[in-house]
This record gives structure tokens, C-alpha cells and sequence, in this order.
């Protein structure tokens, strides 16, 4: 548990101290959960995609049987470290804002010759198939540790990627007439047992956003950023984003701009 | 001033103020409608919002009074009130509904039963720890309020559609939009009142 | 030959402390595939630790050990620089060597 | 482990030189270096008595001695982390139980001389149950047991 969360759960602990027995119950397993994710934070599974998704980055292939040591994921050809902590952010040979994942479908095409939907369409993996465009997600997010998160509003696209991406947190649709802020919009609320993050506050933002793309351990499986805002809207009840659209890349970039200043921190362990 | 020239006003301040966000607005929502594809039961069209979606979202939850009240209005009027005049079903069966997350998500399939939800925002039971928080505790909910037929007709509308209490509740219609059936909703609010649910005897 | 696994071993006042992680599906054989098919029992029966050739750990794990284990163990006698090697075979015969310095 | 085991298993394998040759530099393999083959049967026990059994355990007793660290909630059934340490004199042996999973025995550890009676794991548990730690000191049993209540997980499933 980080000095945050606990902060905050003293503070409820401390406010609700004088209520009901029921509220001291649940300040109680919300204690135990962050004690049980706290034994789970050492040894992170990811380690082993990342050193995988290194191998899949200078490994030549595709129909050009080329590697994506040119790969330009913004900061110049090749270069890797530091990157994710700059993503999304505009591309001027594409003419569009992209996220880590959508600029990996443009190197796999344009350096190796794949399609970018053959790519998307088996983008996100399971237990018996591991797409190498996940595994290079965690290496190249690995590169970021520590490095503060900049994301760029500079350019007209950028901005409006970031205006977009706040109208779609708030959109409310489908048949239980959810938007993303129904369970992302208050503080200290949690679905069963798991915590909320509040993504119209900075400090909340930050430290989810941060430990993403991480390995779910409930799932034993790397999961990028796309699958995180994919299975918000399966449970959201909305139909299926498409892998590295528009919409989710201004979501992300809508997530990722309010959690600029924090350290980088993933990939993540969840539970 | 009479009513014409406030009108005029109004449309005429409007337009400078508003130049830019619509077309953001607009926009977002050409992006959402491309970008969302058939999966499973979910199916793209699920992105086109009702008015009340449109009002809620515009207006951040936070609707003007009128439409608020027109809106309401039309969701209680809406509301399909069980034929037989019973509200009450099987606490036991409403129980393992509000346990299931199932339903409606394109990993769902035509046909499976779908689930209440209930415990994902609600607290319900004592014996259950596994719940949310995003709604209001339920514990005793019956305990406290009682069992009249007022009040299970009540939790009956409550249930089948929370909008037309609260036009932009986080709670989803579950009757009015088809996911669960009156059935279903009868076995929840013997769940919520009847006095030997898990709810109020622990 | 399974993927390599994780090893980190650090000396204080005399006790080194190993954490190990390995790569392994550890299938229970109770999980069902999509078409409905059991997947058969995969999974890591036995590892070994040893330092400069003595064991210093023997482990055996059945179905109920999470995929990937993760295991830490404490030994005394080793050194700064010195290596430990850890070894496990599984219940299809793949085995995996790796070993890590001391720190 | 056995050195036969392993090297029966590694001639099986593809990769067998290479590994025959890690094991032979290592010094894993030489004659005469007695292992304990894979506990088959207390693996494979259905019930808590039955694993005991197979264990060779015909008493334990508890012991606060022992200390047994596992989560009063676990929000993930798949990753239940458990710690078991001790302050008895030598301690030989570590198994970790699960009383209501389909097989009772979840991980059995071998401590020789200078290695600590101590071990972190990750277990599986299908549902709300007790983990037992069962300890062999200086040729006795003990166990010490936790309940770990195992929650349902998010929204949709």
C-alpha cells in the first residue's frame, strides 16, 4: 500500500471512528486487503515479458523480416528509453496522436510489412496465446521506470486528443447507463473488494495510471493499457473498442495528461 | 422584459459561448460511434444514447429542474407494475442474483441468466464482506423500514427503474431496459424486505 | 527447456536471503479449455537450491502452487560474489537451471 | 530430488545435453547422493487425514513457536501468498496445506543444516479455507493453521 492510499484510508478510519460498528468492519478488510497486496507487490511475473518483449524488438520479422530497432516511438528511430512516460502524443508522419500501442501497429507495419489489423485484431492475449505486441509493450514501458510522466498539450491535436478523451470518460450509454466516471468519479468507493481510483482528481490518477500496464495475477497474464481500457468497457457494458482507436487513445491520453509530474512506476503488479 | 426578447437573448449569447464546446462535443461523439464495434450480445448501436444518457452526460448528472422533472416524469409513468399486484418473491433466489456480476457484457452469452449486481455497489448482508460502495448500505434494509405493500411497491419501482427517482442515478433501469425480469425484481425486493432475508436477520 | 527464472540473493549480518521466480503455467489439470476439454496437469514437481554444489533448499510443489512461483528462503554460510543455483524439473520432464550472484 | 530422476528426465528432454552438462558442472550429479523422490501419494491425498498419512505425521501438535503469515482476505483466490517461520531448534521440514482444495497438499520443503526454517510461497486456494503449516523440529511435528477468506472479484464477472 503507498503512502497515499494509506493516508487516505487513516483519515477515513480516523473520520468514520464515531459510526457505526458496520464502517469499522469495512475500514478492517480494507486493511487486510492492502496488507494481502502488499505481499503480493515483491516479484513481479512482468520481468518476464519484458525480457521477452526485449528479444521481440531486435528480432527480425514479417514479410520484411525486419526488426524495430527503427521503430520511432517519439523520441527519435530506436530509441526506447523514456518514451512511455511522453505517450500519447502526436506523430507528425501519421498526423495523429497515438499511444504506445497504436505506434507499435505502425512500426510492425511499416518496418516488418504485417497489416496493422492482423496485428489489432489478435492484440490482446490469453492463457494459451501471448501476442508479441504485449510483450513489447512491457519492455518499452519498462524503459520508463522512474522517469516523470510529461505529456505533451502543445500541439492542436494533442489538446483536443485530451478534450476528446474527457468527453468519453463522461459519456454515459448502453443498457445500464454507465460512463467511465460512474466508478471513476468519487473517491474511496470500490467495486467488492476493489478499490476506485477517482480519475477527475490528479493524486488519484497518478498512482493508478502509473502502475499500468502490469501483470494480473488473478489472470496470470501481462495486460497493456488498451486491455485495461477494453475490459472498463466490457464491464461497462459497451460494445468492444477497437484496438488502438481513436477513443481509447484519447481516453489514455485524457488519463495520462492528468497524471503528468508522477514518477512512472510499472509495469505493475495487481491483484 | 417580455418573454420574446429573453428568448432572443438567450439564443443570441448562446451561440459565442457555445462555438467552441459543441463542436468538441460533436466531435467525441462521431469518434465514440466509429469506434466501438459489435462484440458478443454487445453490439455497436448500445453507444447511441437515450435522451436521459444525452441529459445526464451534458449536464455532468446535473440536469436543469425542468428537465429533470419531465424526465422523471416519464420513467415513473413508464414504470410496468407487476400484473398480479404482487411485488415480493424468494429472498433466497434474489440472494444469488445480487451475488452474480453476470450480464450484458459481450463475455455474456445470449440466453445465461444475467444477475441483480447488487453487491458490486451495495452492501446487503452482514455475512458477505466482498461489497461495494458506490451505492448506499442495504444492510437491515427491511429491518428498518418495514414490509408494507407501500414500501415493497415501492423498492418494486426503485429496482425496475432508479431513474425515475433520480434522473441520473449511477444505478442502472434494470426493468426498464431489459435486464432483469419482473420476476427477478420481485425475488430482490423480498431480498431488501422480507424479514427472514439474509438482509435483516443476522 | 522452460524460460529463465528470476533470482536475487542478498547477504546481511550473515543470512542470505534467496527470492526466486519462476516461469510455469502450474496447471492443476482441473481447468477446462474453451471447447470444454480438461487441460492436463503441467506443472513444476521439484527444485533445488544449491551453494558452491551443497543444496541448501529442496522444494517439491503440487497443482495448488500459483503459476509462476515465487519462492524466498533464508541460508547461512555463503559470501559476497559467491553464486546460488537454483534447479526445477516438472511432471513433463523440462527442466531449468539458473543461477545469480550474491550481493 | 533424485539425480536419477533428473537424469532420467533430462535424457528425455530435447535440450538433455545441454541441461546433463549444467548438472554435471554444477555437481548435482554424483553417485551416491540421496534425495527424496517426489511425495506422489501426499500430493495427490484427498483428504486432510489421508495427507497427514503420507506425510508419516501421526501427531502434531500446535505450537506458538511457529509462525504462520497469510492474508485474513484475499481479494484473488489464484495468488494466496504464505510465509511460515520459526523459533524451534532445527527445523527440518515445511509443508503448506489447504483443507478444502481438491488436492489437500500444496508445497513440501527440505531444509538441510544452515538453512532457516523459513519459506515465502504463493498457493492456489478454490475458495474460503484454512491453510496448515505443518513443521518437522528436531523429528517432531507441529502445525499451526489460518482461515483465508477467499472474496468474490469486481464487476462483470
Amino acid at each position: 500500500m503507498n503512502n497515499l492510499k494509506m493516508a487516505a484510508l487513516a483519515f477515513a478510519i480516523l473520520s468514520l471512528s464515531v459510526m457505526a460498528e458496520e464502517k469499522s468492519a469495512e475500514g478492517k478488510a480494507a486493511d487486510e486487503i492492502a496488507k494481502y497486496r502488499e505481499m503480493i507487490a515483491d516479484g513481479n511475473p512482468a520481468e518476464f515479458d519484458e525480457m521477452r518483449g526485449a528479444e521481440i524488438w531486435k528480432t527480425s520479422a514479417g514479410p520484411k523480416q525486419a526488426n524495430l530497432e527503427l521503430c520511432n516511438l517519439g523520441k527519435g528511430p530506436g530509441v526506447v528509453k523514456g518514451v512511455y512516460a511522453e505517450l500519447p502524443r502526436y506523430f507528425p508522419d501519421t498526423k495523429r496522436v497515438q499511444d504506445l500501442e497504436s505506434r507499435l501497429l505502425t512500426c510492425m507495419s511499416s518496418l516488418q510489412g504485417f497489416t496493422e489489423k492482423e496485428i489489432a485484431d489478435k492484440a490482446i492475449g490469453n492463457v494459451n496465446r501471448k501476442p508479441a505486441i504485449e510483450a513489447l509493450v512491457a519492455y518499452v514501458v519498462g524503459q520508463s521506470k522512474g522517469m516523470p510522466m510529461a505529456v505533451s498539450t502543445r500541439h492542436p491535436k494533442e489538446k483536443e486528443a485530451y478534450e476528446i478523451g474527457r468527453r468519453i470518460f463522461f459519456y454515459r450509454a448502453g443498457p445500464y447507463d454507465f460512463s467511465c466516471a460512474t466508478c471513476h468519479g468519487q473517491s474511496n468507493r470500490r467495486i467488492r473488494m476493489q478499490d476506485l481510483p477517482n480519475f477527475t482528481l490528479k493524486k488519484e490518477t497518478q498512482l493508478a495510471y502509473t502502475t499500468w500496464p502490469a501483470y494480473r495475477v488473478s489472470q496470470g497474464l501481462f495486460r497493456s493499457f488498451q486491455w485495461r481500457i477494453n475490459d472498463c468497457f466490457r464491464q461497462q457494458r459497451f460494445p468492444e473498442p477497437q484496438y488502438a482507436s481513436e477513443a481509447t487513445v484519447d481516453l489514455t491520453m485524457f488519463l495520462a495528461v492528468n497524471s503528468n509530474g508522477a514518477n512512472y512506476d510499472g509495469p505493475g503488479l495487481k491483484r | 422584459m417580455n418573454m420574446k426578447w429573453i428568448f432572443a437573448l438567450t439564443f443570441v449569447l448562446a451561440i459565442p459561448l457555445q462555438a467552441a464546446e459543441p463542436s468538441l462535443d460533436a466531435k467525441a461523439r462521431a469518434i465514440i460511434k466509429r469506434d466501438f464495434q459489435d462484440k458478443g450480445i454487445a453490439k455497436a448501436d448500445r453507444v447511441i444514447q437515450d435522451e436521459l444518457q444525452v441529459l445526464c452526460t451534458r449536464f455532468r448528472d446535473n440536469p436543469p429542474k425542468k428537465d429533470l422533472e419531465r424526465i422523471e416524469k416519464e420513467q415513473t409513468r413508464a414504470i410496468k407494475w407487476p400484473a398480479d399486484g404482487q411485488y415480493m418473491g424468494d429472498w433466497k433466489a434474489g440472494e444469488k442474483l445480487a451475488q452474480s456480476g453476470a450480464g450484458m457484457t459481450w463475455s455474456d452469452k445470449a440466453g445465461d441468466p444475467a444477475g441483480g449486481n447488487c453487491y458490486n455497489c451495495h452492501q446487503l448482508s452482514a455475512k458477505e464482506i466482498a461489497y461495494g460502495t458506490i451505492g448506499p448500505s442495504l444492510l437491515h434494509y427491511g429491518k428498518l423500514r418495514g414490509n408494507s405493500v407501500e414500501n415493497q411497491r415501492y423498492v418494486y419501482g426503485r429496482i425496475y427503474n432508479a431513474k425515475a427517482a433520480h434522473m441520473c442515478a449511477n444505478m442502472p433501469r434494470f426493468g426498464h431496459l431489459g435486464i432483469l425480469t419482473e420476476a427477478q425484481i420481485k425475488d430482490l425486493v423480498a431480498l431488501l424486505l422480507d424479514p427472514e432475508s439474509l438482509v435483516n436477520k443476522d | 527447456m522452460g524460460g529463465p527464472m528470476k533470482i536475487r540473493a542478498s547477504i546481511k549480518d550473515g543470512v542470505t536471503e534467496v527470492k526466486v521466480l519462476m516461469q510455469h503455467e502450474m496447471e492443476t489439470g482441473l481447468r477446462k479449455d474453451d471447447a470444454g476439454k480438461l487441460v492436463p496437469a503441467w506443472i513444476i514437481t521439484e527444485v533445488k537450491a544449491l551453494h558452491k554444489g551443497r543444496t541448501i533448499l529442496e522444494g517439491q510443489f503440487g497443482t495448488a502452487v500459483s503459476k509462476n512461483p515465487y519462492l524466498v528462503f533464508h541460508f547461512k554460510g555463503a559470501a559476497k560474489g559467491e553464486k546460488v543455483t537454483v534447479i526445477w524439473v516438472d511432471n513433463r520432464g523440462d527442466t531449468r537451471s539458473d543461477e545469480a550472484e550474491i550481493s | 530430488m533424485n539425480t536419477d530422476l533428473i537424469r532420467r528426465k533430462a535424457l528425455k528432454t530435447g535440450s538433455s545435453l545441454a541441461l546433463f552438462g549444467v548438472l554435471g558442472a554444477i555437481g548435482l550429479i554424483r553417485p551416491g547422493l540421496a534425495h527424496a523422490e517426489w511425495k506422489k501419494a501426499a500430493f495427490e491425498a484427498k483428504t486432510m487425514e489421508e495427507a497427514l498419512a503420507t506425510l508419516g505425521v501421526a501427531a502434531a501438535e500446535s505450537s506458538a513457536a511457529i509462525h504462520l503469515s497469510v492474508p485474513e482476505i484475499a481479494e484473488n483466490g489464484a495468488v494466496v501468498p504464505v510465509t511460515v517461520t520459526g523459533s524451534l531448534a532445527r527445523m527440518e521440514q515445511i509443508s503448506i496445506l489447504v483443507d478444502k482444495n481438491p488436492n489437500m497438499l500444496a508445497a513440501h520443503f527440505v531444509f538441510p543444516e544452515g538453512t532457516e526454517g523459513f519459506v515465502t510461497t504463493r498457493v492456489k486456494m478454490s475458495q474460503t479455507a484454512t491453510v496448515i503449516a505443518l513443521v518437522k523440529a528436531d523429528g517432531k511435528f507441529y502445525r499451526v493453521s489460518k482461515e483465508v477468506k477467499v472474496t468474490a472479484g469486481g464487476c462483470g464477472g
